[in-house]
Parts: C-alpha cells; structure tokens; sequence
C-alpha cells in the first residue's frame, strides 16, 4: 500500500511533464521538452493578484482540492498483481466520487475571484460536467460487469483472457469524452474556454495559475491510468513488467485524450448540452445493454 | 480503515503541497485599479457575485433523479452474471422507465437554455 | 529560488496584446514566433503589447487594463502613439527585442488607487454595506432584480462594459451588456471596432479567429466537423464555411443592439466574430451616424 | 488508530455542520454541509460499509453542487457580501437542536444495540445486489416509477419551455389542419363544443 502510494507520487510529476509536452507538440513553438517548466517557473515567480472582495479561502484552496481528487483518483488504479494505493471493494464508486467532486472543485475555482468571467465558466462547467459524468458511471458499470465486482482490481484481473476495449467497443470512446470535462480540454472545456478569456482562470496569475494547470495535468494522468484500467487491461501484458505496461497505456490515453481535445470543436453550451442527453447517454444505454447481452453469452 | 487511509493521506498531501506553493512566491498588497475585475478595459457597474440566473434548472433537477437511480445500478452490476436474464429484464424494465422521463425532458425543452 | 530564476529566464514572454487601427494582422502574425507567448487575459501576462494606435478616446480603459497585469509589468508600444509616458516604442516589423526590453521593466499604475465607490469605515461593519443588500460593500453595489427576456424569472441583472480589448471580442467594440447568468438581455455599442484595412477580412485570420474561440486550430477545421458545432439559422456555419474555402465575406450585421439580446454568450461571441471587422465596424457605424 | 480516525471524522462532521450556519456565503453554506457529509461517509467506511459510505460522498458532492446553484439563484444577498444571520427564531431552533441532540444521544447510549461484527471479507455490496434483485425488487421497481414521477413533476413545475411554445403563454398544440384551430383539450371556460366536461380528463 505504501509502496504503491510512493511509487505513484514519484510517477506523477514525470507523467505530468509528459502531459504538458502532448500539449506542446505541434503548436510550433519549439522547446517541447523545457518549454512547459521554465514558463511554469516563470509563473512561480509572478505575484498572486488579488481581486475585489474574494473568497480568500475557497481562491487558495481550489488548486489543492483538484490536486488532490486526481491523487486519490489515481490511488484506486492496481499498478501491479497485488500493488495498489487504495484497495477498496468500491474502487469504481470513489472513482465516481472524485468525478462529482470536480465539478464542486471548478465551480468553486470560477466562483471565487467575484469576477464575471470565471463566474460564468463556472456556471457552464456545471451545466455540462454533470450529464457527462452520468455517461462514465455507464460505462464504468459495464467494465464491472464481466469482473462480477466494483473493485479496481477485479476489474483489471477480469480482462485477462480479453480486453474490455475488444468486448466493449463503445465504452473508451464515451470514457473519454468525461477525461476531457474533467481535465478541461477542447470541446469540454466550458470553464477555461478561449471565448471567455480563460474563464475560471482568467483573474488567477502565478503560483495560483501555475497550480491550477499543474492539477489540471494530473487529472489527465489520473484519467488515462483509470481509462487504461478499466479498459486496457492495466498492468497486464506480455514479457514487459506489470508497471511498465499500465504507464505505457497510461501516456497512450494522455496523447489520444490531447489529440481528441484539439479535433473537435466545443459547441455553444446549450447545445452541448442537449447532444450529451440525447445523443451520448442514449449511446451508453446501448454499450451497457451490449456489455449485458455479452457477458450473458 | 487501510481502505480510506492512503486517500486522506494523499488529500492533506496535495492541499498542503498547494497552499504552501502558492505562499512561497512574492506577497504584493494590489491597488484598486489592479484588483477589478477584467472585461477588457470595461468596467462593471456592480458585483459580480449576484442571484445567478441559471439557465439549465430544470436538467439539475432530472439530473438528480438519474444519479439516484445509478445508486440501484452498482450492486446490480456485482451480482448480474449469478442473476443472469432476471437482472437483465429487470434492469432493462428500470432503464426503460427512466428513457421516458428524458424523452419527456427533451420533448419540454429542458435541455436547452431556458 | 536561483534554480527557478535560472529556469524562469529562458521561458517564453507571456504577451497581452491591445489591437488597435489596423494591429489585427501585426498581432496575429506573433501569435507562432517563438520566445513569446499571446495570452487572454492580462492576469497572466508580463508584458502589454499596443499593435496598432488606439484612440485616445481609450486611454482610460487602455491604463485600467494595464494596471491588470500584476506587478512588475512592462509595455510596448507597436506602431502606436503611446498614451501614457511608459514603454518602449516600436515603429519597424519587429518588436521583439522591446518585448524583452519590457519583460525587465517595472512600470507603476496610470490610475488612481483608490477604490470604485469609498468604502473604508463606512457603515455598521465599517466595509461599506448597508442592511442585505445596500450600500457599497467592499467598493461596489451589489447586482439587483430585473425582468428577464427568457423565462420570466426576475433574477439580478448584472450591467457591465465589455471591451474595447476584450480578447474573444473584435478588436475595438465595446458593448455596454445586461446580463442575466450568461444570457445578453440588452446589448448597446459603446465604440465601434476598429478600422483594420482589407488584411482584417482575409479568410484566413478571421476563420483562425472563429476556430481559436472553439478550441481547434485551422487544421482540424479541414475535416469540416467545426461547422457541425455551429447553431444552425444564425449564417455562421455558411460564413464560416466561405472563409474555410478561402472566399471573403461580405455580409452585414444587423445593428448590434437589436441582434444581441437573447443570445447566449458563446453564440454571441462566436456570432460576432462570424462577420469581417469591416463589416461590422460598417454596422456600428451607421448606428451612430443616425 | 481507527478510533482516533473516526472521532477526528466525527469532530470535522460536526464541526463543520456547525458553521453552515455560521457563514454568510450561501456557496460556503453548502460546501460544509458537504464536507460534513464526506466525513460521515467516510465512518460509515469505517463501519465496514464501503458502498453506503463511498455513494454518500458522490451523491452528496452532486446534490450540494445543485443546491449551490439554487440557493445562489433565489436567496438575497447569495454570497454574504454584508454580513447576515443564517438562522431565523433564533431561541426556537437552539432549543429544538438542543432537544434533538439529546434524545439522539440518549437513544444511542441507552438502547441495547447489537453486537455482530460483520466477518473480515464479507461482501456487502453483493448482498445488497441479491437484496435488490430477490426479496426487495418490488421496492426497486416501484423506485424506478417514483424517479420517473419525479423527473416529469420537475419539468412540469419548473420548466418555462414547452412542447408548443412558453408554458406562461398558455402553451397550446398547433391545429391538426393548416389554420386549423388548436389541437388537444380546451382551456376552461374556453368556449366551444367541449365546454361540457365528461367526468375525468
């Protein structure tokens, strides 16, 4: 338990470096490998501003709380046969449990500064990050089917024989579409969108806005070893070692999840809004009927 | 108490780690004209802090409804292979039942902007 | 602290930039220069960028925008007439050794400090309020009640000036708005935007300017599924469809203050910069001419 | 090391439950109401509960985020800009919660309450399921009406949209021909041949 807590905290900082170089590849600026940490020391260095009449606390907070969420989010996630961090029967559930907690998390970081740009990233981010969780918990529960279990682990073991991307063809593809809510990223990034100036960063500057995107880039780490988990069969595979594996289907999720983000176009809100419930949700019925009729076979 | 402890390890961990970054650097008092709020040169009339208009209220409120019923569906994943065609038809029916109240939904509007 | 600094001086200069007459091509022509970085909003810059001269109708709203950069700041100013006595000038095509002159300096506020409203030591708490929702706390009133154009529920209407440097809006335009949550329920022209010369409407600039407000890059609009995400009815898909094939847009706005409210704010956003700068400079023009 | 962790988690439940009402922020209001709630769900994972206690925290993490955004729509004055009192009948509710928490403890600490340890790996979350799918699938199903009830009173009663228009303009279906006069029941006292009602609608 310890030394899976251990081995993750080591992991994540490099993880997160790699997270901002897929960010970095193809916007032509050069620097791809020092680019991200200078400009993220340069931030360091730059004040905090202070707005009219904050919420001192809630402000200061936000940055840790989401930090935080992907570690624990991170923790359910087996790294080897018998390495995990949290090994809870309910895995999956906590893993839900931090998704809401995002959406709380965002809220709370647009709320904060009492300005109206980040207030209303806030306000939208809640508008579309909470259908978009109903469709993880869809598909989450159809990885759950085969392994007869909520637990992480289980869920992992039961994909020996197949992966659940092969048996649940639809389940990534929708899974990812919540990575890309809850990292705030391309078309689900209703907080921190170009149209609103940053959104719900927009009045955060250096170490605040430095942080911000430091638990930002985690949460992607954290989603793609949770995507790699439940649907890439984490650690298992041939002749290389558990771990090596789980972080090479970990870095194979960030770049898809950062290449998806810079495909598709984000949609006015409202409209997004309706295409999640109409469109995305129906869809997860359908993958978690499939997955049902599947494993019954 | 193993299964919760590493989470609450890793919550203090990472807010502690947070709020000590973002205390270490340059601590500046603002002046008034840097602390307003940006609108691009523009200046607001009030706070923006306000009784927000939501567009969205009536999807929070199916929202909750559905994230009620994903409470049922968890333990019904853990025992669906035992239960087989019983969980499947039940859950189907449970499913279907919810299907209509999106098509009310949809069919009032409630998923666009009121 | 010496390894961040070490660190910190090769980092690209964050930039905001004010686009001014005819700045909308020098600004964009930054945006893949590497050693600088165009930012959104002035909290994350270090360096103030004027490309293009800017009224001095402005200066105000130009000096509350550069107090927004957090301290130490600097400004150059491109191919413009400063407005205040700061900065480094530029007048060739290229300002990047200003910019990093900049990055070292320090300027102070152009503007007074002192609060929006006085508040210190006013009232029963001594923080400006009066009663739930009166006085002045903390500098400002707070928002109050008003009909809605929607739904009928008289929630706080908040009045704001938007603009004229507002990133996701046409260089230039500033809009005195209403707004109840992130619906325009009035909209007004305060300015119109700026001239910008026929490289403002080439089809290239003005659909990296739509796509850039929708996450994507001009690339990923080849595969058309950004019209997709368009609302239908509004002529944004067909505009933005023209510009993708190369083809100018000659269209016109409807006066601003009749087609704003209702909107929401991403489709207003994305509706204005659906339209060339000169057309809808065009637009606003002959509203305040009548 | 566990009683320690629970009464530090029973502490942060109450603590925390107790500034609900002593914040001016409607936003800081709800939030400690949420985290009292995660720390409650946190000891019902001590209590060998884990999918009672990890659910509560998920749905309460939802249903805060919603009351949030209500309590900041309707309530005046949303964020505590000037400050305020949370509580009305202020001698009325101190009694009363002072009852409450009385006869709580008193019922806690007096009542003979079962001593049945669950056995170190017994799978709670899978009786619940056999629970769900045997003995209780009635409550289940009648579950699954309710929310649908639910679902179609809420856009019922708060939904300003409609099928045929805004439900305050008196929203009514177009006609079945081209011109034609609306479709579907009357409005009372709307005049024409179905002016005599026939029993129910």
């Amino acid at each position: 338990m310890i030394v899976a807590t251990l081995a993750l905290l080591l992991a994540l900082p490099p993880l997160i470096w790699a997270a901002a170089m897929f960010d970095r590849i193809g916007t032509g600026r050069g620097a791809i490998v020092m680019g991200p940490i200078r400009n993220g020391a340069a931030l360091m260095l730059r004040p905090n501003t202070e707005t009219e009449a904050p919420d001192r606390l809630n402000r200061l907070l936000a940055p840790g709380w989401y930090l935080a969420l992907a570690l624990v989010g991170l923790s359910v996630v087996p790294l080897a046969p018998g390495i995990v961090a949290t090994d809870l029967s309910t895995g999956l559930v906590l893993w839900g449990a931090c998704e809401a907690l995002t959406v709380v998390v965002v809220f709370l970081h647009g709320w904060s500064p009492n300005a109206p740009l980040p207030l209303i990233g806030a306000y939208r981010y809640v508008a579309i990050g909470l259908p978009a969780m109903l469709l993880s918990m869809f598909v989450l529960i159809g990885a759950a089917l085969p392994a007869e279990s909520l637990s992480v682990v289980e869920v992992v073991e039961a994909q020996r024989g197949l992966w659940n991307v092969v048996r649940q063809p639809l389940g990534l593809p929708l899974f990812m579409a919540l990575g890309l809510a809850i990292t705030l990223r391309g078309p689900f990034d209703y907080a921190d969108g170009a149209e609103l100036a940053g959104g719900t960063s927009a009045e955060e500057s250096g170490p605040a806005l430095a942080l911000w995107q430091f638990a930002r880039a985690s949460m992607l780490v954290a989603f793609s070893a949770m995507a790699a988990a439940a649907f890439l069969g984490g650690h298992l595979g041939p002749v290389l070692p558990g771990p090596v594996w789980l972080l090479l289907k970990t870095l194979a999720v960030m770049a898809a999840t950062v290449a998806a983000g810079r495909f598709f176009a984000r949609m006015p809100p409202a409209r997004m809004l309706t295409f999640l419930w109409v469109v995305l949700l129906p869809l997860s019925f359908v993958s978690l009927a499939l997955v049902g009729v599947e494993v019954l076979e | 108490m193993t299964q919760i402890a590493m989470p609450i390890v890793v919550t203090l961990l990472a807010v502690v780690f947070a709020v000590a970054m973002q205390r270490i650097g340059p601590q500046t008092g603002a002046t008034w004209p840097q602390r307003a709020p940006f609108l691009g040169g523009g200046q607001p009339e009030t706070h923006a802090w306000q009784r927000f208009h939501v567009r969205y209220y009536p999807m929070t409120l199916l929202f909750i409804a559905f994230e009620m019923e994903m409470m049922f569906m968890y333990p019904w994943a853990v025992v669906y292979v035992e239960t087989g065609l019983t969980a499947l038809a039940e859950m189907g029916m449970f499913l279907g039942i919810l299907s209509v109240g999106i098509l009310y939904g949809w069919r009032e509007g409630v998923f666009r902007w009121q | 602290m010496t390894l961040l600094s070490a660190l910190a001086r090769r980092a690209e200069i964050p930039v905001f930039a004010v686009i001014g007459t005819r700045g909308l091509g020098l600004a964009e022509s930054l945006r893949r220069r590497p050693g600088l970085r165009l930012v959104d909003s002035p909290r994350h810059a270090r360096v103030l960028l004027v490309a293009g001269a800017v009224d001095g109708a402005q200066k105000q709203a130009l000096e509350r925008l550069h107090a927004q950069l957090p301290a130490p700041r600097g400004t150059v100013w491109w191919q413009a007439e400063p407005l205040f006595a700061r900065g480094e000038v530029v007048t060739g095509d290229d300002p990047m050794p200003a910019i990093r002159a900049a990055a070292s300096a320090d300027d102070p506020d152009q503007r007074p400090d002192v609060p929006p409203h006085p508040w210190q030591g006013i009232g029963p708490h001594g923080h400006g309020g009066r009663g739930m929702m009166g006085g002045n706390p903390y500098g400002r009133p707070m928002a109050m009640t008003a009909d809605d154009i929607r739904d009928g529920l008289a929630l706080d209407a908040y009045s704001a000036r938007f603009g004229p440097f507002l990133p996701m809006l046409p260089p230039g335009l500033a809009l005195d708005l209403t707004l109840q949550g992130d619906v325009i329920v009035s909209a007004d022209v305060a300015s119109a935007p700026f001239e910008q010369g026929p490289q403002g409407d080439a089809p290239d600039l003005c659909a990296a300017r739509m796509l850039r407000l929708m996450g994507i890059g001009p690339i990923a609009a080849r595969a058309r599924g950004a019209l997709l995400a368009l609302p239908q009815g509004s002529g944004m898909r067909r505009r933005l469809a023209a510009w993708l094939r190369g083809e100018q847009v000659s269209e016109t706005p409807d006066p601003l203050p009749a087609a704003l409210p209702g909107l929401e704010w991403a489709e207003a956003v994305l509706w204005l910069a659906s339209f060339p700068p000169s057309r809808l400079r065009a637009a606003c023009m002959e509203r305040h001419a009548a | 090391m566990t009683d320690a962790l629970f009464l530090a988690l029973s502490a942060l439940a109450i603590w925390s439950g107790w500034r609900v009402f002593r914040v001016d922020s409607m936003v800081r209001a709800s939030f400690q109401l949420m985290v009292s709630f995660i720390a409650v769900g946190l000891i019902a994972v001590l209590l060998a509960a884990p999918y009672i206690g990890i659910a509560t925290i998920f749905m309460m993490a939802v249903e805060m985020m919603v009351m949030a955004l209500f309590m900041v729509m309707f309530m005046m004055n949303p964020a505590g800009l000037n400050p305020m009192v949370m509580v009305h009948q202020h001698r009325f509710s101190v009694a009363a919660g002072s009852l409450a928490f009385a006869g709580l403890s008193a019922a806690v600490l007096l009542s003979d309450l079962p001593v049945r340890p669950v056995p170190e790996g017994a799978e709670v979350v899978r009786d619940l399921g056999h629970e769900l799918l045997g003995p209780s699938m009635l409550i289940f199903e009648t579950a699954g009406v309710t929310l649908l009830a639910t679902m179609i009173g809420a856009v019922v009663l708060s939904a300003h949209s409609g099928r045929y228009g805004a439900s305050d303009a008196g929203s009514r279906p177009p006609g079945l021909t081209p011109g034609g006069a609306p479709a579907g029941r009357k409005p009372e006292g709307g005049g024409g041949h179905h002016h005599h009602h026939h029993g129910g609608h």
